[in-house]
């Protein structure tokens, strides 16, 4: 029934001369949430660059929904149905709020049945945005800023969306804002990947947890067994 | 990488090449004009003209072919100083012609005089030329810029403009125009009440100029434009209306043959002093035009008859060397002692300082079958550079 | 030996360091943390000068720079790291290590001497090689070199300036276990009078590099303390660890 | 004189025909500029093709409007094929190579128009119903001028309203600030920025029209307007409308003042401008992304 | 250690001997070439100190050695000075005009130094284009040379003059390379590779690029002095920003960063341009596609490329230049 949306094959990929992802292969199943936990530096946020071909100097095998993927353009790729609400959040700030969304804007490319995000659905969900429609997207609070990319994130109506640290620099209320949304998005149906720091975070979101040290895979599984390797935690995360 | 190498070599190499060959048997004139540059039609035209000339008056002399060597000044003084003495000292030409702007002219003087090259100056005006930097080597078949506009000044009061506006181009050549205008206007007992020096380059626009020229409500404007800047600027005039308040009077180029098409209504009723017109009525005129219309399907402007004349000059200097350029003295003193009846009406050099003595045509342009075109108004007869500072 | 007081600066609205104050005693090593965006490189970057701030002072063993450029300060005696690789890319390790020992000999005013006879510095260069573990790839332009040596680099032209404090902004990021431990010796062997400011988000190098952290959130100090406060701040367990149950 | 309301009235307007001549130049070239970082000096070749395309249509057809419509999509298309075939390659060229090809293709320009329309100064005869001459209080102004003025400011609504109104101008300007994300929602940025560079090209050519029904049409034209047109950019600032606009007037005005109030420091009020306004904000006056 | 005999030196040397070996053998014109090209070669190793050392890209080069043309021909001329102070003052004046613009335009970067660069070139240009007392547009003619009999030379001769400019540019090259060698110059390399770390270490990186902006300035102004005594006059054409442009196209053409491709540029382009417009009058339509192959086909310039293919090449490396 279920099947892989995304699968990443031997990833690697570089910056400049240095070998950041050495063979990276994950999975996410469709309808689930993948968490990739791991260190400052351990190339998590390489591995989504890498995917959403940010990051072009790469080698390896990604594929979305059975169809390679890793010679497209950003712009193509995302047009798949991948949404990507990257670390910096990337709001555009000489846009209003109500720009940042609507430049965003696309029908869904998947053939899941799921209720088609529009402007009046995502002010739904994230009423501050609505009050600050007219607002420059530089005039946000940092965690308006992130419910603005992700809300622009599900403009497009995404089959699978790339999270980036989503908590990162957040006050604990809004990450709690934050984690119910997500959990909302997942009930949905919708697919996501997640990489992390938080981990009470991560694990209460993710259907499945893979750790990343060193620009490796070190460790898969589900969020329940994790939290009893201790030794992982501590050897990859520094916990 | 090979290739790059090479590349070096060769450029390096045709340094070499530059070894000039010894004068043989043809005559060499060396076409000292821009080629390429603002004034790169000019001198296009000339040296069309001259090459005309030497098939209308005979490009061979005693068994010695005339032939051309062209090298491009692009108007700058430094490139025309430096083609220079490649036509003298590498091309070893036995005589010069050229060069179209007064800058070049400046530069070049001084490596003519020493190297005692004959020299025709076919269109540039420099007053000094005719003046303190006069040379027995130079002589000039276009005209000198006083010369041009001086009696202009007179003609001028004696025709009823009492006060006048100037304007020409923030440039040696423009001041001299405007100078001498001014002088033979006061001499004879006009007014200036303005004015204007707009930069030679980049004036964007006429308007805020133009309007300052209203506000004075002169008797007429009197401007010395030339080439691009003269199209726009009588296209302004008109636009702004002037035409129909102020009397608009220029040096001759104003509305050259050239351009007057471009110019549209704008150069309607226009009057100047020129030292020529086509319409000029005599039989060499006739002749000139006529072989220039039948080469080039237009009619000859006042720039080609300058190297038309300049080639008739050369050949007959020739002639009355018999072909022989060895004796430059002599070869020299023989182009000095040429006169003719041409195109402008009758020629000779100025024996102090070697610039022609021509008629200078007042014209008038006006429309006939729906095209614009200048026509004899007045004739000052055998005008010569008023200069006395050359000493040779 | 440095002393910021209440730093501030904002942009716009948005304010970044909301009078920050520290102080370093010589010879004193203390960690800056704090959750990205907390602020850190820009308030190093206040303190560099690098950013001018709208109002407080900073004092370099006692002498008021505040007003003063960036590079007033590094003559003043701070020495800088940066977070993203800042290096002369086409030169090779030696060259950019004497280019930095000349700049601390001042010898810019010198015109009329090659450079390479300078022997001296061209030592003291060589001495930085081996302390910051460079020496095997001496002649190695900086474009070519691995990630880890380049941070390495970094690093020894911050030294290279004989520094009286000397900051470095996450001096361990993108490296791998092996290179972060190579930099974590590098930096306890570094001479004890030193006076040291770090920003890192490595716990294993901030608790073995120093006693002392300012955690800093908001470009404001949540808390200034030992380890072993900090470790036990409920603020900060909350804020930073990211309420984690480990 | 200088005080006469009317007089000075004259001026402004004709301080904002040279200033909305110059907006229709450099709001392209500002663009490809500040936001393409392409660094293209043969935006004045453009601008002299488009003059002479236009007098090329103007011969076949007779029509000003003819080649008012014609001539700037030629231009347009001769800009693609460079882009195609050379600017391509180069979009991530150190600098000093985009210099020194984009000289290169001046000088290929210039010596192509020699060849194909000779060396002779020419002019575009102006449209029949702008041929005349209006009144402004009681003084007679060319009509044509006003024309300028109007095409100018019609240009420059036309273009705000793109910006500030359409998705496509909100994809340019999100994609000024953060290209890559703008890529990661799915969309062509390098399509939509192709697209300004061809605006910025059709709009070379379009003022080079305009232009040749006032100014001479002779090779070289490109140079003059070049300077021009860089000085307009940089005291704008790169990359934004608003700069292209602020820069255009401020640089016509200021000419056009300079020549009536100080004649005799007319040929450098504007390099002065220039000089005080870069001492005092080295990155313009309204650059698009900030001056690191 | 480095190397005593580094390519450039190798090639400059090269080029040394070569030219001085044309200015016997060729003709009175190939003489004058001579002298041209190496004043033009003078006037591009200046230009390449800002545009290759510090990365400073000026289009306002010209009014340097403008200057120093008009001081030559005013001093000389007008005042009737001895041409060797002359060319003294020249220099120093050329440098103390440098010194007054750059603290004004070394801050800024790109194409805004580009711009404000040309914007006083231009002032300079137009103010010695209306001034009547200096000859305007016309300039000013008469200048003289260095008398040079206590050496030998009669500077009339042209051979002589090209030798004469050969050995002051064999002096300046030997100058500015030692210049480069110094730590002055790994300042200079330092700021160019990277400003904001050269800051950081300590470096008030300001004033450095005023001195080698102050540095370049005197040898353009110097290069400005030769010339106006090789063409015997100066115009305002000399400081006009298409010449600053020109001279930039050489540098990058001939590859930026190393004085000598400065050398190699300046010399190519000239005698390529000498000679097609001798061919043809179409001649800026090759030089135009010459421009335009080598971006494509030597995009570090012609003597960056052919010195990068050198380094690599087995014959250098085995002569012993593994590293220079």
């Amino acid at each position: 029934m279920s099947r892989k949306l995304l699968e990443v094959e031997n990833l690697q990929a570089f910056y400049d001369l240095s070998h950041v992802l050495q063979g990276v292969s994950i999975s996410v199943m469709e309808g689930t949430v993948l968490s990739v936990l791991g260190r400052n530096g351990a190339g998590k946020t390489t591995l989504l660059n890498s995917i959403m071909a940010v990051l072009k100097k790469r080698e390896g095998r990604i594929l979305y929904a059975g169809k390679e993927i890793q010679s497209l353009p950003a712009y193509k790729i995302a047009s798949l149905g991948i949404a990507y609400v990257p670390e910096t959040r990337g709001i555009f700030p000489s846009l209003t709020v109500k720009e940042n969304l609507e430049i965003a804007a696309r029908k869904s490319v998947g053939t899941t049945n799921r209720e088609t995000w529009n402007l009046d659905r995502v002010y739904q969900l994230f009423p501050q945005l609505k009050d600050r429609a007219q607002n420059g997207g530089a005039q946000l609070s940092g965690g308006e800023q992130q419910m603005l990319s992700i809300a622009r994130a599900l403009m497009t109506n995404p089959d699978l969306l790339i999270l980036d640290e989503p908590t990162e620099g957040l006050a604990p209320r809004i990450v709690q804002e934050i984690e119910s949304f997500l959990t909302e998005l997942k009930k949905e149906g919708l697919t996501m990947l997640l990489v992390e720091q938080n981990l009470s975070f991560a694990t209460s979101l993710a259907d499945q947890i893979a750790v990343l040290g060193k620009g490796q895979i070190k460790w898969v599984g589900s969020p329940q067994q994790f939290m009893k390797e201790m030794e992982i935690q501590h050897t990859w995360l520094g916990v | 990488m090979k290739k790059m190498y090479f590349l070096l070599m060769v450029a390096l190499s045709s340094l070499f090449l530059l070894t000039p060959i010894h004068a043989a048997e043809p005559v060499k004139v060396g076409m000292i004009l821009p080629y390429s540059g603002v004034y790169a039609g000019l001198g296009k035209e000339i040296t069309r003209a001259f090459e005309l000339g030497l098939e209308v008056f005979g490009d061979e002399v005693n068994g010695r072919k005339i032939v051309l060597v062209q090298e491009d000044t692009e108007g700058k003084p430094n490139s025309g100083l430096s083609k220079t003495k490649k036509l003298i000292f590498s091309d070893k030409v036995d005589v010069l012609v050229g060069p179209v702007s007064s800058g070049v002219l400046a530069a070049m003087r001084d490596t003519v005089h020493n190297s005692k090259t004959p020299f025709v100056i076919a269109n540039a005006g420099h007053d000094g030329i005719s003046g303190a930097k006069c040379s027995p080597w130079i002589v000039r078949t276009s005209f000198s810029n006083r010369q041009v506009v001086r009696p202009m000044g007179k003609w001028m009061y004696d025709n009823g403009y009492r006060k006048v506006y100037l304007m020409a181009p923030d440039y040696a050549a423009g001041h001299q125009m405007m100078d001498h205008f001014k002088a033979g206007f006061k001499e004879a007992g006009g007014t200036i009440i303005g004015e204007e020096y707009p930069p030679l380059q980049g004036t964007k626009d006429f308007g805020p100029y133009l309007a300052k020229v209203k506000e004075a409500k002169p008797d007429a404007l009197f401007v010395f434009f030339a080439g691009g800047p003269a199209i726009q600027f009588v296209k302004s005039f008109g636009a702004f209306g002037l035409g129909n308040t102020i009397p608009l009077a220029g040096a001759g180029w104003l509305t050259s043959p050239l351009y007057i098409k471009a110019q549209g209504e704008g150069a309607n009723n226009i009057i100047g002093s020129a030292n020529y017109i086509p319409s000029i009525d005599n039989a060499a005129n006739k002749a000139y035009q006529d072989a220039f219309k039948a080469k080039h399907k237009r009619e000859g402007s006042e720039f080609a008859v300058q190297g038309y004349d300049s080639a008739r000059v050369i050949v007959e200097a020739l002639k009355a060397v018999n072909g022989d350029t060895s004796d430059k003295k002599a070869f020299m003193d023989a182009i000095r002692a040429v006169t003719f009846d041409g195109p402008r009406g009758k020629m000779r050099f100025d024996s102090k300082n070697g610039n022609i003595i021509q008629n200078i045509y007042v014209y008038k342009n006006s429309k006939t079958n729906g095209v614009i075109a200048p026509s004899v108004f007045d004739v000052i007869k055998d005008v010569q550079d008023p200069s006395d500072s050359c000493t040779m | 030996m440095l002393k910021a007081e209440v730093l501030r600066k904002s942009y716009g609205s948005l304010l970044v360091a909301n009078d920050v104050s520290l102080q370093l005693e010589k010879g004193e090593r203390r960690a800056v943390i704090g959750p990205n965006g907390a602020g850190k490189t820009t308030f190093f970057n206040l303190l560099t000068g690098e950013i001018k701030a709208d109002s407080g002072r900073v004092i370099i063993d006692g002498m008021d720079v505040s007003g003063q450029s960036s590079d007033a300060r590094a003559r003043a005696g701070l020495g800088r790291s940066f977070q993203k690789n800042n290096l002369f890319t086409d030169l090779s390790v030696i060259d950019n290590l004497s280019t930095a020992s000349a700049v601390a000999a001042r010898l810019g005013k010198v015109f009329w001497k090659p450079f390479s006879a300078f022997r001296e510095i061209r030592e003291d260069a060589e001495n930085l090689a081996e302390m910051v573990n460079l020496t095997e790839v001496l002649d190695t332009p900086v474009r070519n070199l691995s990630y880890g040596h380049q941070r390495q680099l970094e690093v020894g032209l911050a030294l290279a300036t004989k520094p009286k404090v000397l900051m470095l902004d996450e001096p361990t990021s993108g490296m791998s276990p092996e290179e972060t431990k190579v930099m974590l010796d590098l930096i306890i062997s570094l001479p004890q009078s030193l006076t040291i400011l770090i920003i890192e988000h490595d716990m294993d190098v901030v608790f073995g590099v120093t006693e002392k952290i300012t955690v800093l959130d908001y470009g404001s100090v949540l808390i200034e303390g030992s380890v072993e406060e900090v470790r036990n701040s409920q603020v900060v367990r909350k804020r930073y660890l990211g309420d984690a149950k480990a | 004189m200088y005080s006469d309301p009317t007089f000075l009235v004259i001026q402004t307007l004709n301080g904002l025909q040279l200033a909305m001549l110059l907006f229709l130049l450099s709001v392209g070239l500002s663009v490809v500029f500040g936001l393409m970082n392409i660094v293209n000096l043969a935006h004045g070749t453009l601008y002299m093709f488009g003059a002479y395309f236009g007098i090329w249509v103007y011969n076949l057809t007779e029509s000003f409007w003819a080649a008012l419509a014609l001539a700037p999509l030629g231009v347009m298309l001769l800009g693609m094929f460079f882009y195609e075939i050379l600017i391509k390659k180069l979009r991530n060229a150190p600098p000093l190579q985009q210099v020194l090809v984009t000289f290169g293709l001046i000088f290929v320009g210039l010596d192509a128009v020699r060849m194909s329309w000779g060396n002779l100064a020419t002019s575009i005869p102006k449209p029949e119903i702008f041929s005349g001459s209006v009144l402004i209080f009681g003084e007679i102004y060319p009509s044509y001028r006003l024309f300028i003025i109007g095409l100018g400011i019609l240009v420059m609504l036309v273009l705000y309203f793109c910006l500030e109104r359409t998705r496509v101008g909100s994809i340019i300007r999100a994609g000024v600030d953060d290209r890559e994300m703008v890529s990661c929602l799915g969309i062509n940025v390098d399509l939509a920025f192709f697209g300004v560079f061809c605006i910025g090209c059709y709009l070379a050519g379009l003022s080079g029209v305009v232009a040749g029904a006032v100014f001479p049409v002779e090779p070289g034209m490109d140079m003059s307007v070049l300077i021009l047109t860089l000085i307009v950019v940089v005291v704008g600032g790169l990359g934004s409308l608003k700069g292209a606009v602020v820069g255009s007037l401020m640089i016509g005005l200021a000419e056009t003042y300079g020549q009536v109030f100080i004649p005799e420091y007319a040929s450098v009020t504007i390099y002065a401008l220039m000089a005080i306004i870069l001492l005092k904000r080295p990155g313009g006056l309204f650059p698009a992304r900030a001056v690191q | 250690m480095k190397k005593l005999f580094t390519l450039d030196r190798f090639v400059a040397l090269f080029l040394i001997a070569l030219s001085l070996l044309l200015s016997e053998s060729v003709e009175y014109y190939g003489q004058e070439l001579i002298a041209e090209i190496t004043i033009l070669a003078i006037f591009a190793m200046s230009l390449d100190l800002l545009v290759g050392y510090a990365g400073l890209v000026s289009l306002g080069h010209a009014a340097f050695l403008g200057i120093g043309s008009y001081a030559t021909g005013i001093l000389t001329v007008q005042y009737g000075w001895e041409m060797f102070p002359t060319m003294l003052i020249s220099i120093a004046l050329a440098g103390l005009v440098s010194a007054l613009v750059g603290i004004f335009v070394v801050r800024l970067e790109g194409i805004f130094f580009i711009m404000i660069t040309l914007a006083v070139s231009q002032m300079f240009h137009a103010y010695f284009l209306k001034n009547r007392e200096f000859g305007g547009d016309d300039g000013m003619p008469g200048i003289q040379r260095l008398d040079l009999e206590a050496f030998g030379l009669t500077v009339f001769d042209p051979a002589d003059f090209a030798k004469f400019t050969l050995i002051v540019a064999v002096l300046v090259y030997i100058g500015l390379d030692l210049l480069m060698s110094s730590p002055f110059g790994r300042y200079l390399i330092g700021i160019h590779q990277n400003e904001n770390r050269m800051r950081s270490l300590g470096v008030p990186v300001e004033q450095y690029k005023l001195a080698i902006f102050i540095i370049a300035g005197m040898v353009a102004g110097l290069s400005g002095s030769l010339q106006a005594q090789h063409t015997g006059f100066v115009s305002p054409d000399a400081m006009f920003w298409t010449v600053s442009g020109v001279v930039l196209i050489m540098v990058i053409a001939g590859g930026t960063g190393s004085l000598v491709g400065a050398v190699v540029g300046a010399v190519i382009v000239r005698l390529l341009s000498h000679q097609i417009s001798s061919l043809t009058e179409h001649w800026m339509l090759f030089m135009g596609l010459f421009f335009i192959a080598i971006v494509l086909f030597a995009s570090d310039g012609i003597y960056g490329t052919f010195a990068k293919y050198c380094r690599r090449s087995r014959w250098w490396k085995s002569a012993g230049n593994s590293s220079d």
